[in-house]
């Protein structure tokens, strides 16, 4: 086996723009369904291209779970993460087994309260749930809150087009809650930029 | 008095990279698992002397996790396997665990043969009414109406009668019971075990991940109280309209009958072989 | 593994210790528990209790009467009840 | 046209509805389940059924059955229930029934790895039912992709009466991509070859021009036998050699004839190169990345896309690899469609790239077969 | 008055190549094609509104000789292919014959799911308690003590109750004949195929060839003779012991019920889909 | 020693008991059942069991389980028989399980053409169950030798912990042959690897010097997993691709190690021969009478008789291949073996004679293959 | 094709002249008849018997009565039946 | 397909002492029990070598059926007649199908009564069937007449061996009327010889 990190960079090269995020918690923390708003985010409402993958199987009722997104400008070749760009984990166990790839330099964003051993010596620390239950009272919104803080961060998607694809998800009658969560993200995202 | 008082279930447990289990927290055939425990630490087998065989669902993964001589076979298929198993040593005493599709569905047939054939081998069919290690597709035993991801405008296909049906088949023992009353049911499992021919311990326990998610059925806890509800015992339900029974599950032991199993059958195939062949020699 | 037990809630304890009959002792292994909830919810005396983790703990130890509806209930094996002379 | 982010399973349901299918029997299974649960939702819309069997040897007869009465039919399954198949797989071949299977490979042998990526299962599609018999089998390598041949599977099993194979890879089938889908009065279907003789003058099995002889549906009027026992030109049941052998060649000959039609290749930079990299499936992703790299670096390479598998693009590898020095073979497997390859691969050395594990083919991998000497 | 009397069931026979069939002199598979073609006659069919579907066994080659629509399937599948068809097809009658291996040994599974979906299917199984085609090894029917290739000792499995077993999983209708009872066959399959949902008809043929041979039971005539002397009506049955009627074919209607065929079923889900649809779209 | 005239099947029947053989499951198929006929009349005489399960799939599972439980067991079928026995038939390679499967091929694809002679299934040997894992198949050519590959088959399956699969054709099945059957006592046995450490110790799936790990049998103490999901050395389902890495490889290996022990071939005048035929099962014997023949008018002609189907000689015909000018290759079938032979041919020709119609091939067919230009 | 009734047996046929109720003329297709007697054995009125063939032919045609059973159990749908008016 | 005949008489040319033999009949006439009792008096009881086939199948029930034993010294390659030393057929259809590849200048043996279009000029005509009824009063007999005549005319076994082969297999008490059976069979075929 190879070291999957020996291409370097190299995804660069080969796609236009390429931009590939990983998205990490705990199976019910809801990052899979985060991963494919961000996707569609890119890919219907910013009119780039998309693709997105996920880890399934039995481990996905519990333990760590992870979505992956690649966004480009045109052809998408491997459609899997090479060497992240960014990693949002939303639990510890999730940023033990998913920051590997993270590239040098990369962006990683943890929940500041339930992630404390870090992989790399700098990452955003965003209380993400404790946001969400601030933001709407309902900690399943987490997964939103953590699309804003890497929307704000990263500007990977425009805001008007993650906010469309959250809201083209949520189902009927929770919209104000998902936009008071991504705008919660989305604020404190500035904030972090501001420090 | 069971070894249990004594030195407690973790004795029938493999603690090695086995635990937690896989099973949704809450999901009800941990419950099953604690409850055949129970029944052979009260029947006081040899731990030696037990296999366990199972086919492939959420249920199948249930032996892994105990300390017999165990086996996860192909989806649906655990019967036959067992069967084989079983004629090869019949010392052991073969329970053979599986889901409701795994037993009914792709399994019928395997259920019905066994059945019929009187094979010495311990059924233990946990019901939740849907297929949950896929994901919540409708299974043969899936109520009429309730939704599930392949009948998004609820099941129109009449749920199989599990324990009807082995009775029709010839099974020489046949209870229900549920993951709520659990003590219940390390009793059924007991007696099944202990039984000559086809036994089989058919286990109420809904999904609630899948059917009771789809089906806004509300937790694990709320889908217990469902089937504490929902339940009478047979005697109880010997007094209820017809009507009114269709409605429940019904408890307790529906046959009990002394057939003799396949290995006693087969032992007549022995002898006149063996006769034939002398008679040949002389 | 947690043994909630060694952390007996005071008040519950007092409330029990007038009654008579069988008491038990509840242990639990914190690492096999997923917090379901059921051995609180259907305990029969509302002995249990989930703590911070969404471990259960006796919260009312004393009003424990070992019936074992939790430990037979529970789908980890995660509880065991001792009885209590 | 749709804009969407659309799975590869999903994109497999779409397809067939696109292409005219009206049945579908299948029994879930991981990771192909996606393809039965938007089938059970949108089918009965369109007045088609959908339902599930008791098993994956009901399903495959089930929906041979509703060909056999009219309607474009499938399946989907993965690899312990394509197994289970295989036996009324060849009945569909022997009695020239149209319809779709759609295997999404998981790692295998046995139960495996359900949710693990593999093409595993590429010789089985060839040879995984007794005897001797063509078949078609087709995989795509990415979702607009999976719509696509999903249609052109239903197109070619009714016009060559043939069981079509959906080869998918879980990564694939899985996989969430933009996918732009045409509306489905844009998408071109193929009907099977009715019958215009009277039914006195029907054979369902009679020589034809193309080979294919024209298929009445049951209820139509036209009363006629089928069997998986080898029959004459009637349908019926012969132990007569020239019959069979009339039966053999004709089934094998309605293929071979139109190889150019059903063999599907996507080639790229393939003049001149020096080496050249054949792949399929989730794999020629992977590819396409190392291929680009590899420029880079100033290889000559080029990439030759197999969208249909089987039957094996010989002619066109063969006449590749007169011209390229060597030929690299990924595969999500230990080594499948690779002895085709070196079959025919002639002087030039085939260099296989193989991983079993459950992961996808990392392009390094691929990168280093073509550029190690 | 059928019309049968004016032009003989030759009409529906396929002379072309096929005759004379392939079965042994005086087997009662060709007396149960005989049946079920003047029951088809009586009831006025379409020819072209029929289909045929079989397994494979001497059984599965009756369809062949018949001018309908006609499928001969493989070993056990048949009513899954059938199901395809039906479902395809509703307009069609869609008749399935089986031997007892096919129906109820490799094929028990579609057997149970067919009866317990109800699916407009008619099934008639010919019931020579042997694999006849395969030349004589034990089948799920041999009576206990016969001989068979693969019992040379003498059978010892218990045999299914094939009727009970499709009461149990909810068939519709259910009936037993003979061959011995040809007329009365007619007026059963008659039944069977009008009736909405699976309906069942066993017909009792016992195969000479083999299981007549190895046993030393005699002729083509004495097996017809041994039929005619070991059955007796439902209503006859009902006034024996239970103990004598086990010993008995008992022939007649097992069961008549009415319930929603499969087909109406699915009825339900087309309406709620487009239901659905309609209240999406508005 | 006894002399008889003995059917092929019964010498498998017989060559099952002298291998130590005490349990068969098997559902009755023609060209097959007389094997299941003998073992039902003589295994409860030696305190073996037989038994007629429900189907195939059933009968395959039962001897898995019979295995499982210390018997040496087996089952025998035909072509859609052993479709149906795929499944399993890879959960038994999963969990390393030695039986051996008989199949009587007969004329295919489906229902076919039972009674007919036919070498159809030789590539379904090899990759009917879905996902890569090794398969070893035998092939006699005579009813002596239908005794002996039996013997053969239990003792690699035992030696290896491996399923293997006797691939008889319906002539060599149905054939009756002069057979001076050896005693059961003079047939050597070899039993499977027992266990030597105490339970504590004991790894079911552990790395072991031959590759092979010890087997323990259920009840004798050794209380372990069997699963058909990729699993650690315990037994236990694994998702870590270094232990999923290393059971592939260590499962490949204990047949690769092995190639000169499980490749069975016989050499007749292989030197110096410009054309090499080869064959295998009945058509080695269509083949010997060319070969004769061929000679008497003066070709170098040699025969390679493969009796190990698979592993595929694939060493020993490409060597031949660089000594000669063609190669031979009649079979039943379409050409199956031939593709194996033409990707290890080299530069030498390969001619392929097939007959697929239900008839064994004629020598003057090979003759021809051998004369022609 | 043996049309077997076309010859009829003169002595049977004087036998049966005095009888009432219906009578049958059965034709036999000769070359679909396997030979079996189920026919012959079992046709309640003895009207059948084998010819040098094995194939059947009234010998008693007078006797038949039309009750059809020779018809209806024929494995080979090789006997039919005309009600003689 | 290549004529089946093209190899002319090479089967003498590879097997030592080959000889071929078919013997044919109607379903029910045994002639296939007829071919296995051949093999067995060669191979047990001559001790040379034998092989047997036979066609099996729905048509064996019926229809017409035929049994071949190759009879040799050595090893024995091709199990199957090339090209028939002799051929023996008890009915029209037999003869009629199986007469194909009898060898110029073989042995054809036919039931007298049954066979009346014979495929070559001369051929052997005994009345088998009658010969069985007269010499055992039953008609099932023909198969061991038939045997008695081949081997009366050809030694291709020895006398004692299709004896001992004959009640080898007969089943317990029909030893008498098959040893009576294979006499006929040899005393018709030496009628034959003095004609
Ligand atoms: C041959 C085959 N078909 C399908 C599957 C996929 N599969 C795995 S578990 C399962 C059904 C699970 O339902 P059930 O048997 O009721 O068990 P549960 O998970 O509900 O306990 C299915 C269809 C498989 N593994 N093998
Ligand atoms: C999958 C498969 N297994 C086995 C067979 C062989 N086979 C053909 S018919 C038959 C059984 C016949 O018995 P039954 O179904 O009772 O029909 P019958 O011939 O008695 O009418 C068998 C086992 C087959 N054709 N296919
Ligand atoms: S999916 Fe359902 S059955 Fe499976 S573990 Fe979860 S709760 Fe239990
Ligand atoms: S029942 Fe068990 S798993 Fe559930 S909360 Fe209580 S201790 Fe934890
Ligand atoms: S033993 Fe009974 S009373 Fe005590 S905690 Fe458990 S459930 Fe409650
Ligand atoms: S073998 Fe038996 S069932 Fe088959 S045709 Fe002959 S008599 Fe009938
Ligand atoms: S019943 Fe039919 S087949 Fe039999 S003898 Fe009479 S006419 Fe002939
Ligand atoms: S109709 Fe009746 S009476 Fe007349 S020949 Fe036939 S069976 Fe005899
Ligand atoms: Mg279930
Ligand atoms: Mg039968």
């Amino acid at each position: 086996m190879p070291d999957k990190n020996a291409s370097g960079n190299a995804s660069k090269l080969t796609d236009t723009g390429r931009i590939e995020i990983r998205l990490a918690g705990e199976g019910g923390q809801g990052m899979i369904l985060a991963g494919i708003i961000l996707a569609e985010a890119a890919a219907i409402y910013d009119g780039k291209n998309a693709v997105q993958t996920q880890s399934y199987g039995p481990e996905a009722r519990g333990g760590a779970s992870k979505a992956e997104v690649v966004i480009g400008e045109g052809q998408l070749d491997y459609p899997e993460v090479l060497n992240a760009d960014a990693l949002v984990a939303l639990s510890q166990e999730a940023c033990d087994r998913y920051a590997s790839n993270l590239k040098r330099g990369g962006l990683l964003i943890v929940d500041a309260e339930k992630v404390t051993r870090l992989p790399v010596s700098h990452a955003v620390k965003v209380p993400v749930a404790d946001l969400a239950l601030q933001a709407t009272g309902k900690a399943i919104t987490a997964n939103v809150v953590a699309l804003g803080v890497l929307v704000g961060l990263t500007g990977v998607v425009s805001r008007q087009a993650i906010e469309k694809a959250v809201l083209g998800r949520a189902p009927k009658g929770t919209e104000e809650i998902n936009r008071a969560a991504l705008k919660a993200g989305l604020d404190s995202a500035g904030a972090e930029l501001h420090l | 008095m069971s070894r249990l008082e004594q030195h407690s279930a973790y004795n029938y447990l493999r603690h090695t990279k086995k635990f937690p289990n896989v099973w949704c927290a809450g999901c009800g055939i941990g419950i099953v698992m604690g409850a055949l425990i129970r029944a052979i630490d009260h029947l006081e087998l040899d731990q030696n002397d037990v296999a366990l065989v199972s086919g492939i669902g959420c249920t199948g993964r249930m032996p892994v996790y105990m300390d017999f001589n165990t086996m996860h076979t192909t989806h649906g298929r655990a019967l036959a396997f067992a069967t084989g198993l079983k004629l090869a040593q019949p010392r052991l005493k073969v329970i053979v665990i599986m889901g409701d599709g795994d037993a009914l569905a792709i399994g019928g047939n395997h259920f019905l043969h066994a059945a019929r054939r009187n094979m010495d081998l311990t059924a233990i069919v946990v019901n939740n009414a849907i297929y949950g290690m896929t994901g919540g597709q409708y299974s043969p035993t899936t109520p009429i109406d309730l939704r599930a991801t392949t009948a998004p405008y609820g099941n129109v296909e009449p749920p199989i009668p599990v324990g009807e049906l082995a009775i029709a088949a010839g099974a020489a023992f046949v209870a229900r019971g549920t993951v709520y009353h659990a003590v219940e049911l390390d009793r059924l499992i007991a007696q099944a075990i202990q039984k000559e021919g086809f036994s089989l311990v058919e286990a109420v326990s809904y999904c609630h991940t899948t059917l009771g998610r789809i089906n806004k059925l509300g937790t694990a806890g709320d889908m217990m109280n469902t089937i504490k509800n929902n339940s009478v015992t047979l005697s109880a339900a010997e007094k209820m309209s017809e009507e009114d029974r269709q409605a429940k599950i019904v408890r307790g032991v529906l046959r009990d009958v002394e057939r003799p199993g396949y290995l006693r059958l087969y032992d007549q195939v022995i002898e006149r072989a063996i006769a034939q062949e002398a008679s040949h020699a002389g | 593994m947690t043994e909630n037990d060694l952390q007996p809630a005071p008040a519950a304890a007092a409330t029990a210790r007038s009654k008579s009959g069988p008491r038990g002792r509840v242990i639990v292994f914190g690492s096999w528990c997923k917090g379901c909830r059921l051995c609180v919810d259907f305990c029969p005396k509302h002995v249990l209790a989930l703590d911070e983790n969404d471990h259960p703990y006796p919260a009312n130890p004393e009003a424990c009467n070992a019936c074992r509806w939790c430990e037979t209930h529970c789908p980890d094996l995660a509880i065991v009840v001792k009885p209590v002379q | 046209m749709t804009l969407k982010l659309m799975q590869g399973n999903e994109a497999v349901a779409m397809g067939a509805l696109a292409a005219g299918c009206r049945f579908y029997a299948g029994y879930p299974i991981t990771p192909s389940t996606e393809i039965a649960e938007v089938l059970s939702r949108q089918l009965p819309k369109l007045g088609g059924k959908f339902i599930q069997m008791e098993d994956e040897i009901a399903s495959m007869a089930a929906i041979i059955g509703a060909s056999i009465g009219g309607l474009k039919s499938m399946t989907a399954t993965s690899g312990p229930g394509f197994s289970l198949m295989q036996e009324n797989l060849g009945y569909a071949v022997m009695t020239e029934t149209p319809c779709v299977v759609a295997n999404v490979q998981r790692l295998g042998p046995s139960t495996g790895q359900p949710t693990s990526a593999s093409q595993g299962d590429v010789m089985q599609a060839r040879w995984g039912t007794h005897g001797d018999h063509p078949i078609i089998a087709l995989s795509p390598t990415s979702v607009p992709q999976a719509f696509d041949l999903t249609v052109t599977a239903f197109n070619f099993s009714e016009k060559y009466r043939t069981p079509v194979i959906l080869l998918l890879d879980e990564v694939i089938g899985h996989m969430r991509e933009r996918f732009d889908m045409p509306d489905f009065e844009n998408v071109q279907r193929v009907e099977r070859l009715g019958v215009n003789v009277p039914p006195e003058w029907y054979k369902p099995y009679g020589d034809s021009v193309s080979d294919v002889p024209p298929m009445a549906n049951f209820g139509d009027g036209y009363r006629y036998h089928v069997t998986g026992l080898f029959h004459d030109p009637m349908g019926y049941p012969t132990q007569r050699l020239d019959e069979i052998e009339a039966w053999i060649q004709r089934v094998n000959r309605k293929i071979e004839r139109n190889l150019d039609e059903i063999i599907l290749t996507e080639a790229d930079g393939l003049e001149g190169a020096q080496t050249v990299v054949v792949a399929y499936g989730a794999t020629v992703r992977s590819a396409r990345h190392a291929v680009k790299l590899a420029r880079q670096r100033r290889h000559k390479v080029g990439l030759l896309s197999l969208l249909t598998i089987w039957p094996f693009a010989e002619a066109e590898v063969a006449r590749l690899a007169q011209n390229c020095r060597r030929i690299v073979v990924p595969e999500m497997n230990l080594g499948q469609l690779a002895l085709e390859v070196e079959r025919v691969a002639g002087r030039s050395k085939v260099r296989r790239v193989n991983l079993a594990n459950g992961e996808m083919i990392h392009p390094q991998m691929i990168l280093e077969a073509i550029e190690a000497h």
